[in-house]
C-alpha cells in the first residue's frame, strides 16, 4: 500500500464510454494480486473531493491498468487524462481473489464493468485449470470480453448471446459446471451477486464475490464502507476486508 | 536546507504549541474518527512527525455502527454517519493502545457516550492509560441518537461533563463542540469556567442529500455530518467567534486540506488544528502541512508558531 | 416536445404552486438580492417563465452597504457582505417597482430592518401596491449588525414580527429563517402559530475567510454569508427538518445549482424554491431549471409538481 | 451582453505565464468597446464556482482576444483550453474608454497586465491622434508590449528600460506629454492607478482609468463590486458603472 505519482502511458476507449488506462507504476504491479484495487485521484483540486476506487484489470511488468465506464464527474475527468499526464494512486488495496485453492475449473461471471479485474485473474490462474467467463450486459454494447477467455454471453435484451441475465445463462450452462470441480468467482452488482450467490449455494460451488461500496478512503480509516457479515456480528469494511469475500461471510 | 539555513541559526522556526499541559512538538492534530486508531494510516506516513493523534471515539460498550451507505460525497465535501462505529474501551485499552505507543507522538483519546456517567466512566477507566496524554470529549455527534449532540446544544449539559470528567482525570481535557448551535462561544465558555483545558470546534454540521429518483436518502442515517472545504468558512467564523469572546485554548477542525489553510485557523485563533477528511486523500497531509507552516513561519519571520495564534488584524 | 408528446395529453404536468394565496406558474423563484430588481438579468433569461422574482432586500431609507471587498470565493461556496445595499423603500416605490410591472411573474418583496417597528413601517407602505404579491420578511441577513440577525435568533421577536406585519398587510407573509440556530423548526413553528403563510430556509451561513499574509479578512465585514453549492447538503437537512416538525409550507433555498438539486429540496418538503448564487453564473438557470423539471416530472409520472412536496421516503 | 459558447481557436503563451486565447464570438465582437470585459466560466463543473473577469484584449472580425496571467485555479484552468474547446462567455459587460473625445495624443499607462485593454483600445483611437505606450513591470520578463505602440518601458529593477515604476517613467518624460492636448488611458493594480491619478491631476490631464474589484456575477445583480464615488455618497459598480472611470468619479 503505497502512493505513487504514476505516469499514463496509454488511454484507449474500448467502446460505448468504457475506458482503459494504463499507467507506469513499477511498486504497485509488483505488490498487487488479482481482485485488488486503488484509489485514484481523479482532480488536482478538490472537486471531486474523494478519490475513486477501480479494480486493477491487468498488470504487465511495471504496468497497471484500469477500466472504467464513465457516470459522473470523477470518471470524466480521468477520461480526459492523456499519456504523460501524472496519476495520484494509492494502492494497492483490500484483498484479493484465492485463486490457488482446490478447485479443477475457474468459472468467472461478470456483470456490465465486473469484467475489470478479470484479465488480471485470468492470467494468474495456475496451469492447467479450466477457464469458462460468463459475460452479462444490458446489451450488446454492454458486453466486455476484453482479456478474458472462453467467454458465453448474455444479454438483458438478446441483442447477443443467450437473452437473460448472467445467472440464468450460467444455470442454462449448468452441464458445463458439471464436469469437474469448480470455484466461481463473481463481479458485478449487487443483485447479481446476490443471485450468483444463491446460485452456488444451491449447488455447493465455492465462490468468491467482489463486492462494491461507497468509499472515502479505501484502506481502512474512514469506517465508510461497512458490508454486513454473516459468519459475524456486525460488519466488515469493503475495502480493508474486501472487496472480495467469500459468499459464506457476508450478506448481500 | 540549504547550507546557508544552517549556518543561519535565525531560521530555527519553533512549531511546538501547548494544550494544557500536553506539549505537541507541532500544531497538527489528526482528528477522530478520520485515522482509526493509528494502523492503517501508519503505513503512508510518519505518525512521529505529527503533534497529536486524536482516536476514534470510544464509548464504554462497542457499537457496530450503521448500516451502509454510511457516506456520500457532496460539493467539495462529504456527509458521513459512521454511527460510532467502535471496538469499545476495554478492547481499546487491551489492542489498541498498545499498537499506538511505539509513537513519538501524543495520543489524544476521544470518547462519546450516551449518557453523562458514561463519559466520566469511559474517562476513569482510561485516564491511568500512559499512553494517553489528553481527552477530547465527543459532545457534538450528530450521526447517532445517542451520540451526544443532545448535551452539545445544552449548555447545563456540557458544563457537568465538564466538571465531572475533569474530577476523574489530572490530564487535559478538551470539549470538542457542535457547530449546530447559535451561539457556540457561550459553550466555550462554560468549558473555560468548568476548568476545561480547550475546546475543539467544530464538529460536522448536520445535512443530507437524497436520490431524487427513489426519493430515499442517500445515507442510511438520513442525515449526515458535513465536513471537507466546504465548511471551512463555517469553522473559521467559529474559531474567531470564540476567540474573540472566552479565553480558552482552541483547536480548529473543518476543511483543512493544506497548511495555508491551517495558517488561516491559527489566525484566527486556533492554537493547534486537526484534520480529518484530507486525511482520506492525501494520508500524508499532515507531515505536508506541518512541513509548509515551518517554511511559512520561516518567510514570515516567525520564530514561534503559537505567536500567529489569534493574531488576525481587524 | 415531439408530436407524440402533443398527442399524449397525458403527458401534461401541471408545475403551478400555491404560497398562501399566491399562485405560482412554477415553483421557480429567484432569491433576495441575487437579481437586484430584476433588470439586468431580464436581458439574460426571461422572467415571465418564472415563478416568481423576490427583490433585493429593502429597507425603510436607502443603504449604501459596505465598503470593499465584499464576496470571496469559497471552496463550491461564496461569502457575501454586501451590507443590505437598496434604495430604499420610497426609491422602489417610485423607481423599481413600474419596471417590474412588466413581467409576467409574481413579485415578492423582500424587507429588511433594524426595528420591529421599521418591518412594519415598510410592508404598510408597500403593501397597496398591486405589483407586489407577497412579502418575504428577512430575519436572518448575517451581515448588517442591524440586518435583523438579532431577530432571527430570538423566538419572541420572530413571533412579534410575523403577528404585527400579518396584521398591516392581506399578502402572504414570508419569514426568512436563518440557518444559523440550534433549532429552525422552532422557528417555522412560531412562525406558523402566528399566521406566517410560509417560512424560507435557508438565508446564508455565517462564515470567514482570512488572508495569511496579510492577517485581515478578505472581506471588510469580517464575517460574510456563505451560499451556493457547498451548503446545500446544511440546506436540505434543515428543511427536512422543519418538514417532520412543522406543518407550514416550506420554500426551499441553498445551493441550488440544476434542476437535480431542486426536485432534491421538493423531496424534503419544500413547496418552491429559491435560486441565488446560480444566478451569477448562469442567469438563465431558472428557467432551465423549471424546464428539466418539467421533463423529470414527465418521466417519474409525476402529473403535479405539488405531489412532489414532502414525497420522501425514509 | 450576451451569454454565448466560443469555440476557442487559438491559444498562445506570450512568454512568463502569460497566455492570448482567442475565440470565434461574432455576437460578442460586434458589441463590444474598448475597455469592456467578460466573465468567463473557467470550468464545467462546480468548481470553481464563479466565472473569471477579463477585459477584451483585441477583436478581429468574429474573433475576440482575452491577455491572462496564470494566478489560480481559474486562469489554470484557462490556460489547459485547447483549440476547438468550448468557452462559456458572458459579455461584453461595463462601459469602455471613452476614446473620440478631445485630445490630441492619447497616453496609455499599463502596469503587468493591466496591457490587456490595450490592443483592442489602440485599433480604436481615431486616425491622426498620437499614440504615446507607457508600460512598466517588476521585470523584463513581466513587460507586456504586445498589440501597443509607441512603447516606453520601465521595470522596478531596472532589468529593462527605465528603473523605477511606470508613472515615475511618465514624470521623467514629461515633456513628451507638454506638445500637445493629452488624454490619459491607464489600467493595472490599483497603488499604481492611485499614483497615474495623481499625476494627472496634478498637470490638469483628462484620465480614465479601469479598475479591479472581486466580482461575482459581473453585470449589477450582486452589488459584489463596489468602488467608492468622489463626485456623489455611496459607492459604484465596477461592473456595471465601470470598469473605466473618469479619475474624478472615483477614489481609488
Ligand atoms: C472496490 C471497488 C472497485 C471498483 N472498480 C471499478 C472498476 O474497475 N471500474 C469502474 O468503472 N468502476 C469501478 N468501481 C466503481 C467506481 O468507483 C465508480 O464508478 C466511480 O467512483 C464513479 O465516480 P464518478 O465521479 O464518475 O461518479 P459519481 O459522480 O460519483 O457518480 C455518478 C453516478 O454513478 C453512480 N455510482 C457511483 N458509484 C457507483 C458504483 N460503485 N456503482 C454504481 N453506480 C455508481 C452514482 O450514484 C451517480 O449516480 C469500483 C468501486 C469499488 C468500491
Ligand atoms: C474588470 C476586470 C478585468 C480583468 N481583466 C483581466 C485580464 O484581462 N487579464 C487578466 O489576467 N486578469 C484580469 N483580471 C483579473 C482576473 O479576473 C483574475 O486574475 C482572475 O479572476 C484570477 O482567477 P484565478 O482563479 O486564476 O485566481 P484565484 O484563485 O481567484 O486567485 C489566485 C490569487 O490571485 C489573486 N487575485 C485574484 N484576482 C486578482 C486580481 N484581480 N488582481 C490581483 N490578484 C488577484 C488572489 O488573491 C489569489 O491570491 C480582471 C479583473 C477584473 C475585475
Ligand atoms: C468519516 C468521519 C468520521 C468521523 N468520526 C468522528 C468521531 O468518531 N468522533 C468525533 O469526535 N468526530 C468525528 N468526525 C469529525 C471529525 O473529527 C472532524 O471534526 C470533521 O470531520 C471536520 O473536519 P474536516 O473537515 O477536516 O474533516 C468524523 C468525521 C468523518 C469525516
Ligand atoms: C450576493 C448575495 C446577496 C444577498 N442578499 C440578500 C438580501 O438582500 N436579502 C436576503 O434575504 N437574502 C440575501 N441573500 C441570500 C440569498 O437570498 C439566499 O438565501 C442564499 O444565497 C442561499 O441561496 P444560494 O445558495 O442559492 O445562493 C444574498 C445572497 C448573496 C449571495
Ligand atoms: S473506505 Fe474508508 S474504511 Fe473503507
Ligand atoms: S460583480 Fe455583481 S454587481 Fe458587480
Amino acid at each position: 500500500m503505497i502512493i505513487v505519482n504514476a505516469e499514463v502511458s496509454e488511454i484507449v476507449e474500448l467502446g460505448n464510454s468504457i475506458f482503459l488506462i494504463k499507467v507506469h507504476a513499477p511498486k504497485i504491479a509488483r505488490e498487487s494480486t488479482p481482485g485488488q484495487f486503488c484509489n485514484i485521484k481523479v482532480s488536482e483540486s478538490n472537486f471531486p473531493l474523494l478519490r475513486r476506487p477501480f479494480s486493477i484489470c491487468e498488470v504487465k511488468g511495471d504496468f497497471v491498468s484500469f477500466m472504467f465506464n464513465v457516470l459522473g464527474e470523477g470518471t470524466r475527468n480521468l477520461a480526459h487524462k492523456k499519456v504523460g499526464d501524472a496519476l495520484d494512486i494509492l494502492g494497492p488495496l483490500g484483498n484479493g481473489f484465492k485463486f490457488d485453492d482446490d478447485y479443477e475449473t475457474a468459472v468467472f461471471v461478470a456483470g456490465g464493468l465486473g469484467a475489470a479485474p478479470f484479465p488480471f485473474l485470468t492470467g494468474k490462474i495456475p496451469e492447467g485449470r479450466k477457464l469458462l467467463s460468463f459475460i452479462g450486459g444490458r446489451s450488446e454494447k454492454d458486453l466486455i470480453t476484453y482479456g478474458m477467455k472462453n467467454t458465453l454471453l448474455s444479454t438483458d435484451d438478446g441483442t447477443k448471446g443467450f437473452k437473460g441475465n448472467v445467472v440464468e445463462l450460467l444455470e442454462a450452462k449448468k452441464e458445463l459446471l458439471d464436469e469437474s470441480k469448480i470455484k466461481v468467482f463473481a463481479c458485478g452488482p449487487t443483485p447479481m451477486l446476490r443471485a450468483v450467490k444463491e446460485f452456488c449455494l444451491k449447488y455447493g460451488y465455492n465462490c468468491e464475490v467482489s463486492t462494491e461500496c461507497a468509499m472515502a478512503c479505501g484502506f481502512g480509516i474512514c469506517q465508510g464502507c461497512p458490508i454486513q457479515a454473516e459468519d459475524k456480528e456486525g460488519y466488515y469494511l469493503v475495502c480493508k476486508d474486501g472487496p472480495v469475500f467469500n459468499i459464506n461471510k457476508v450478506v448481500l | 536546507m540549504t547550507k546557508k539555513d544552517v549556518e543561519n541559526v535565525e531560521t530555527t522556526v519553533d512549531l511546538s504549541v501547548k494544550i494544557g499541559s500536553m506539549k505537541l512538538k507541532n500544531p497538527v492534530m489528526l482528528a477522530s474518527g478520520t485515522v482509526g486508531y493509528g494502523n492503517e494510516i501508519s503505513n503512508l506516513t510518519d505518525l512521529n512527525r505529527i503533534g497529536a493523534v486524536v482516536t476514534k471515539s470510544v464509548s464504554l460498550k462497542p457499537r457496530k455502527g450503521n448500516p451502509p451507505q454510511r457516506i456520500v460525497e457532496t460539493a467539495s465535501g462529504m456527509l458521513n454517519a459512521i454511527g460510532l462505529a467502535n471496538v469499545g474501551v476495554e478492547e481499546f485499552i487491551r489492542t489498541k493502545i498498545p499498537f499506538l505507543r511505539q509513537f513519538d507522538t501524543n495520543i489524544v483519546c476521544n470518547i462519546a457516550a450516551s449518557s453523562i456517567d458514561e463519559y466520566v466512566e469511559c474517562t476513569r477507566m482510561i485516564s491511568p492509560e500512559e499512553t494517553i496524554k489528553a481527552f477530547e470529549i465527543n459532545i457534538s455527534c450528530p450521526n447517532v441518537k445517542e451520540g451526544g449532540l443532545m448535551f452539545g446544544h445544552d449548555l447545563k449539559a456540557v458544563a457537568e461533563i465538564t466538571r465531572r470528567v475533569k474530577a476523574v482525570t489530572d490530564k487535559p481535557v478538551i470539549i470538542k463542540l457542535s457547530p449546530n448551535v447559535s451561539d457556540i462561544a457561550a459553550f466555550a465558555k462554560v468549558v473555560s469556567e468548568e476548568g476545561g483545558d480547550a475546546v475543539s470546534a467544530i464538529n460536522t454540521l448536520v445535512g443530507t442529500s437524497f436520490n431524487i429518483y427513489t426519493r430515499r436518502p442517500k445515507i442510511f442515517n438520513v442525515t449526515g455530518g458535513l465536513s471537507g472545504p466546504a465548511i471551512k468558512p463555517v469553522a473559521l467564523a467559529k474559531v474567531l467567534e470564540i476567540k474573540r469572546k472566552v479565553d480558552i485554548p482552541i483547536i480548529g477542525i473543518g476543511g483543512i486540506m493544506n497548511w495555508q489553510d491551517a495558517a488561516e485557523f491559527m489566525i484566527v485563533g486556533a492554537t493547534a488544528f486537526e484534520i480529518g477528511t484530507v486525511n482520506f486523500i492525501n494520508p500524508n497531509a499532515g507531515v505536508e502541512i506541518s512541513d509548509g507552516l515551518w517554511e511559512y513561519c520561516r518567510k514570515m519571520n516567525i520564530r514561534k508558531i503559537s505567536d500567529l495564534t489569534g493574531s488576525y488584524v481587524i
